[in-house]
């Protein structure tokens, strides 16, 4: 067995005693897209870093039974011993499934199953699961699986608001669109528009953020730019949102901090020229 | 003479440590141990350290690391505190200590199905992982034949020692008091 | 010309046609080979009938599409001529139903379907004669508003908290009362009403409206839309911006090609079997 | 002789499954097959769109399922290819809409009069890919050479063993400038993770975003960059035995170049 490394670290946070004053509950807030692909898994990743750097207590579930990837893009898939499924069926300890991050303290994993369906997992449980992190921790960030079938709708069984990532693409807007729909009507949900690359915009190759908000009409909270560093980042599993001269590290903790209530200015759009709009006439309306 | 020429040029990038986490994440994914059973050994694995000293299982990890001819299992663990005496072992014999001896299983939907697991194709470089694996393994786990080996293990294992991890538990992992920053350490 | 209508398919001659329209409808059938298999076509002879065999030929072809020509529409010297072809003669071509607009005719009343919409006609005259055969059986083209179900999931929605919303949204049926709906309808969902509807918002692509009345948006028309969805070829559709996916009126579809960026509200309605867009201020349809 | 059923499936979503699904189904109508274009994403409809057809669908696959209008009615004929169908999905319902027999049946009697029926499956591995899977008896899997998206095509290639599926892999979405920097793994590391035999590699081209926008699949255009790559591989798929062409070693060459440059 290799040299067991000694090491003294602050261990895993307790559930407040009942004498104390009761925590407000945490806020869930559920990431999802409908298409997949768009980067739901590296938002959730980027904004709930960002979060925790900010000293608040953040919780990140992975609801893709099946398709585990938000354990890789932190780099923590060495240290999940259990996962959601384990603690819903009581095989495991909520204490023992949630994994710290190795870059930010108040940062927790709690891993997918890998080999379950998400068929496995009853929409109850979730909402249960959910109001037992919401006790404990600030921010409950759901990462949730592309589609719009179980594992959608137990995704969002537990939360109270959402974030829609969309790409601008014309695929990728439609399906954001048919989520937004399948949401319950009190919500607000908020959009992200993810790697914008504001040259094509400008030759008329891209939708611009304009002809994006022309369809899906949700309140703007961030707007990423398509940047080979996340690939870099998630290729050795640390959020790029810890990278201080990343320009989408900056973008994600912009969105971080307006979730975390302080008024930052909206989201600005590089981009002024005419959107591929105007050019190609009503967005659907045909060539 | 080529790809020798061409490894001099090319810089070990993200892209060589995403093949290495990927193969790992994969291999724990394939290797015939079904992953429940692996985070079961990896639970046993920790109940036992946990008899014997205190340590930080949020920052504890188990990784597996392809040497040269066989996989090897490594765990890495923060100690907090020693034990003055050690808990008594628990007695092992009753509990059946492998699933091998558990009748042929209904095997579970899992991702290795009961047709030979991927692995037994004939990849050099793999082939004798199947059969050195797990006497290389450090845990004291009997041999297990990889045809023998079931996919999932029939029954959860008995919680039995599910309390003894959480008095041991109890007394090693003080409240995080808010603010508490990882640096400062915090003396159980 | 070839044109759908609700009892069939009817080829048309006009009083001038010679053998060249024979050839091509011939070709306008091969293109599309089964598609008008198994369905009821009549011939109407609007001047005098085409004597060369020629015809006979293409008699032929229309058997061979298993296009059942059963009779012919024209002037009375027809029936020796139908007798020599085997076809029914069954008197006077019928006058098309068409509702006067009255004397203030809009100048360019109808933004003109281009080829390419004429072309689609064609392609949907099989569905057509679909939907015809189907309701001469009673069924509705458009699946009954199943309002058990509906009921269902708004009860089960209550219940259960912060739920999905429910896909169908429906009104109780009986009355032919309007559905107002105030919001922009997303991709996928879909709005079925006996009676009209109203919707204040735009209905993105992917969207659904099916009314047995008029239907109206007060905003972007991008989804389909399917008016007089139970044969009632006076209703209409209207929205301040109308592109929509697929426009259908009772029995008529036709899909919005023209690249006419209307500034303006416009709408839809049926003129001699066909559909017709035109700016609404102008279209005196009030 | 009955068509081939091949489902183009890849656990992530996002990766150019639907772009690879029309553009590879147009090569073939390109090179004389009949070829049969089946939408199985019942509620997130998008094939239609990368097609350009989306304005003349009349009748979707549940309603064939259902009864309620024959297959021929439902198919859509491309305008610009005569011998590409397109199957599409239904948008405003559900997956459980169709179960895994209903698509056997109808893709068999798809495949009766067509030479290739391509299968382009939803993400994930739910209800909706056990009904595309169900209806195939082949499998590609398209993945990029991204993290996240092989442990996906990982999991998808153990379950198309599981049933027996002969599979093959695309990688799509290579970058050669990230590849020779060492930032993107290569084709060889993808092959050797998921252990599954390529059938072709596409190159990350930013006209794909225009085309999908357009609704013409880029092999409609031969200046297209990638259009001669999707007719290669169409030719693979035929049986042809046609060699990789290696993205990194033509980017070897220019990296020992820039070296010299700015040495």
């Amino acid at each position: 067995m290799e040299a067991i490394e000694t090491e003294i670290t602050a261990p895993v946070p307790e559930a407040p005693v009942g004498d104390q004053p009761v925590a407000p509950l945490g806020r869930a807030i559920v990431i999802t897209s409908g298409k997949g692909g768009v980067g739901k898994t590296t938002t959730t990743a980027n904004v709930g870093a960002a979060l925790a750097a900010l000293g608040k207590r953040v919780v990140l579930v992975d609801a893709d039974v099946g398709l585990r990837n938000l354990d890789i893009v932190l780099g923590l898939e060495a240290r999940v011993k259990y996962h959601v499924l384990d603690v819903i069926e009581n095989k495991a300890e909520l204490d023992d499934a949630l994994v710290r991050d190795k870059n930010v303290d108040s940062l927790y994993l709690l891993a997918a199953a890998q080999t379950r369906e998400k068929e496995d997992v009853s929409t109850e449980a979730m909402i249960g699961l959910i109001e037992q992190l919401r006790a404990r921790f600030e921010f409950v960030l759901i990462d949730c699986p592309a589609g719009i079938e179980t594992g959608f709708r137990n995704a969002i069984a537990g939360a109270g608001h959402a974030i829609v990532v969309c790409t601008p693409e014309v695929s990728a807007v439609r399906d954001a669109d048919r989520v937004v729909g399948l949401l319950p009507h009190d919500w607000k949900p908020e959009l992200v528009v993810n790697r914008l690359r504001p040259a094509l915009v400008r030759k008329g190759k891209m939708l611009s953020v304009e002809d994006v908000d022309a369809i899906l009409r949700l309140p703007l909270l961030g707007v990423i730019p398509d940047e080979p560093g996340i690939i870099i980042a998630t290729n050795k599993g640390r959020p790029i949102a810890l990278d201080e001269h990343s320009p989408v590290g900056a973008a994600y903790r912009q969105i971080a901090s307006r979730l975390a209530g302080n008024d930052v200015p909206p989201p600005t759009v590089k981009v002024a020229e005419p959107g591929f709009f105007s050019k190609f006439g009503s967005l659907f309306g045909g060539r | 003479m080529l790809d020798f020429f061409k490894s001099l040029f090319k810089p070990q990038g993200s892209g060589a440590t995403a093949k290495e986490r990927l193969r790992l994440v994969l291999l724990s994914d394939h290797l015939s141990l079904a992953p429940e059973t692996i985070d079961a050994l990896k639970a046993d694995l920790f109940d036992v350290f946990s008899r014997y000293f205190e340590y930080d299982a949020s920052q504890a990890e188990v990784t597996f690391d392809h040497r040269e001819r066989e996989v090897a299992m490594l765990a890495s663990v923060p100690i907090l505190r020693v034990r003055e005496r050690t808990l008594p072992p628990v007695a092992l014999a009753p509990e059946p200590p492998a699933p091998v001896a558990v009748a042929p299983v209904a095997v579970a939907p899992v991702a290795v199905a009961p047709e030979p697991p991927a692995i037994a194709e004939p990849e050099p470089e793999l082939e004798p992982v199947e059969a050195e694996a797990v006497e290389a393994g450090p845990a004291p786990v009997a041999a297990l034949e990889p045809e023998k080996l079931p996919i999932a293990p029939a029954a959860p294992r008995p919680r039995k020692r599910r309390r003894k991890r959480n008095a041991a538990a109890s007394n090693g992992k003080a409240g995080v008091q808010p603010g508490l920053s990882a640096g400062h350490s915090a003396q159980a | 010309m070839l044109r759908g209508t609700k009892s069939g398919l009817e080829f048309v001659f006009a009083a001038d046609a010679g053998d060249a329209v024979l050839s091509d409808l011939t070709a306008r059938l091969s293109e599309r080979p089964d598609f008008y298999r198994g369905s009821r076509a009549t011939a109407i002879f609007q001047g005098a009938p085409l004597e060369s065999d020629a015809f006979a030929g293409f008699l032929d072809t229309v058997r061979a599409h298993g296009i059942d020509l059963h009779g012919v529409y024209g002037a009375a010297e027809l029936g020796p001529f139908a007798e020599r072809h085997a076809l029914a003669y069954l008197g006077e071509p019928p006058r098309p139903v068409v509702t006067s607009l009255g004397q203030r005719r809009p100048r360019k009343v109808v933004a003109a379907l281009t080829e390419r919409a004429r072309s689609l006609e064609a392609d949907f005259a099989g569905a057509r004669e679909d939907i015809a055969r189907r309701r001469a059986r009673g069924e509705t083209s458009v699946a009954k508003p199943d309002f058990a179900k509906a009921a269902a999931i708004r009860a089960g929605a209550a219940s259960a908290g912060p739920t999905v919303a429910p896909p169908v949204l429906t009104v109780t049926p009986g009355t032919p009362a309007t559905l107002y709906h105030r919001g922009t309808l997303r991709g996928g969902q879909i709005l079925q009403q006996i009676g009209n509807i109203v919707v204040v918002g735009d209905v993105n692509p992917g969207a659904e409206l099916v009314a047995s009345g008029d239907i109206l948006v007060f905003g972007a028309l991008r989804g389909t839309a399917h008016a007089g969805a139970q044969g009632d070829t006076a209703a209409r559709v209207a929205a301040l911006e109308l592109a929509p996916t697929q426009l259908r009126i009772a029995t008529c579809i036709a899909a919005d090609d023209v690249k006419h960026k209307a500034r303006e509200p416009e709408v839809a309605f049926i003129r001699d079997e066909r559909i017709a867009i035109a700016p609404y201020a102008k279209a005196g349809l009030r | 002789m009955a068509g081939r059923r091949i489902v183009i499936t890849s656990g992530k979503g996002g990766v150019g499954k639907t772009t690879t699904t029309a553009n590879l189904g147009a090569a073939l109508a390109k090179r004389g097959y009949k070829v049969v274009l089946v939408d199985t994403d019942i509620g997130l409809r998008n094939l239609d769109l990368v097609l350009g057809v989306e304005k003349r669908i009349v009748f979707d696959l549940v309603e064939v399922v259902e009864g309620r209008c024959q297959v021929r009615q439902a198919l859509i004929r491309d305008k610009r290819f005569t011998s590409l169908h397109l199957l599409p999905a239904a948008q405003t319902r559900d997956k459980t809409a169709v179960s895994e027999a209903q698509m056997d049946a109808l893709i068999g009697e798809l495949a009766e009069e067509a030479d290739f029926v391509l299968i382009d499956c939803p993400a994930g591995i739910e209800h909706g890919f056990r009904n595309a899977v169900a209806g195939a008896r082949e499998g590609i899997v398209v993945t990029t050479p991204e993290v996240s998206a092989i442990r996906d095509a990982d999991r998808v290639v153990g379950k198309l063993k599981e049933r027996g599926l002969p599979h093959t892999l695309i990688v799509n979405r290579i970058r050669p400038e990230m590849v020779a920097s060492g930032e993107m793994m290569t084709v060889d590391d993808v092959r050797d993770v998921l252990r599954t035999e390529i059938l072709g590699i596409i190159p990350d081209d930013e006209e794909v975003i225009d085309t999908t926008n357009r609704g013409e699949p880029l092999v409609l255009d031969p200046n297209q960059r990638l259009a001669p790559i999707y007719l290669k591989i169409a030719r693979r798929l035929e049986g042809e035995k046609i060699p990789l062409t290696r993205l990194e070693s033509q980017t070897f060459l220019t990296k020992l170049f820039s070296i010299w440059k700015a040495g």
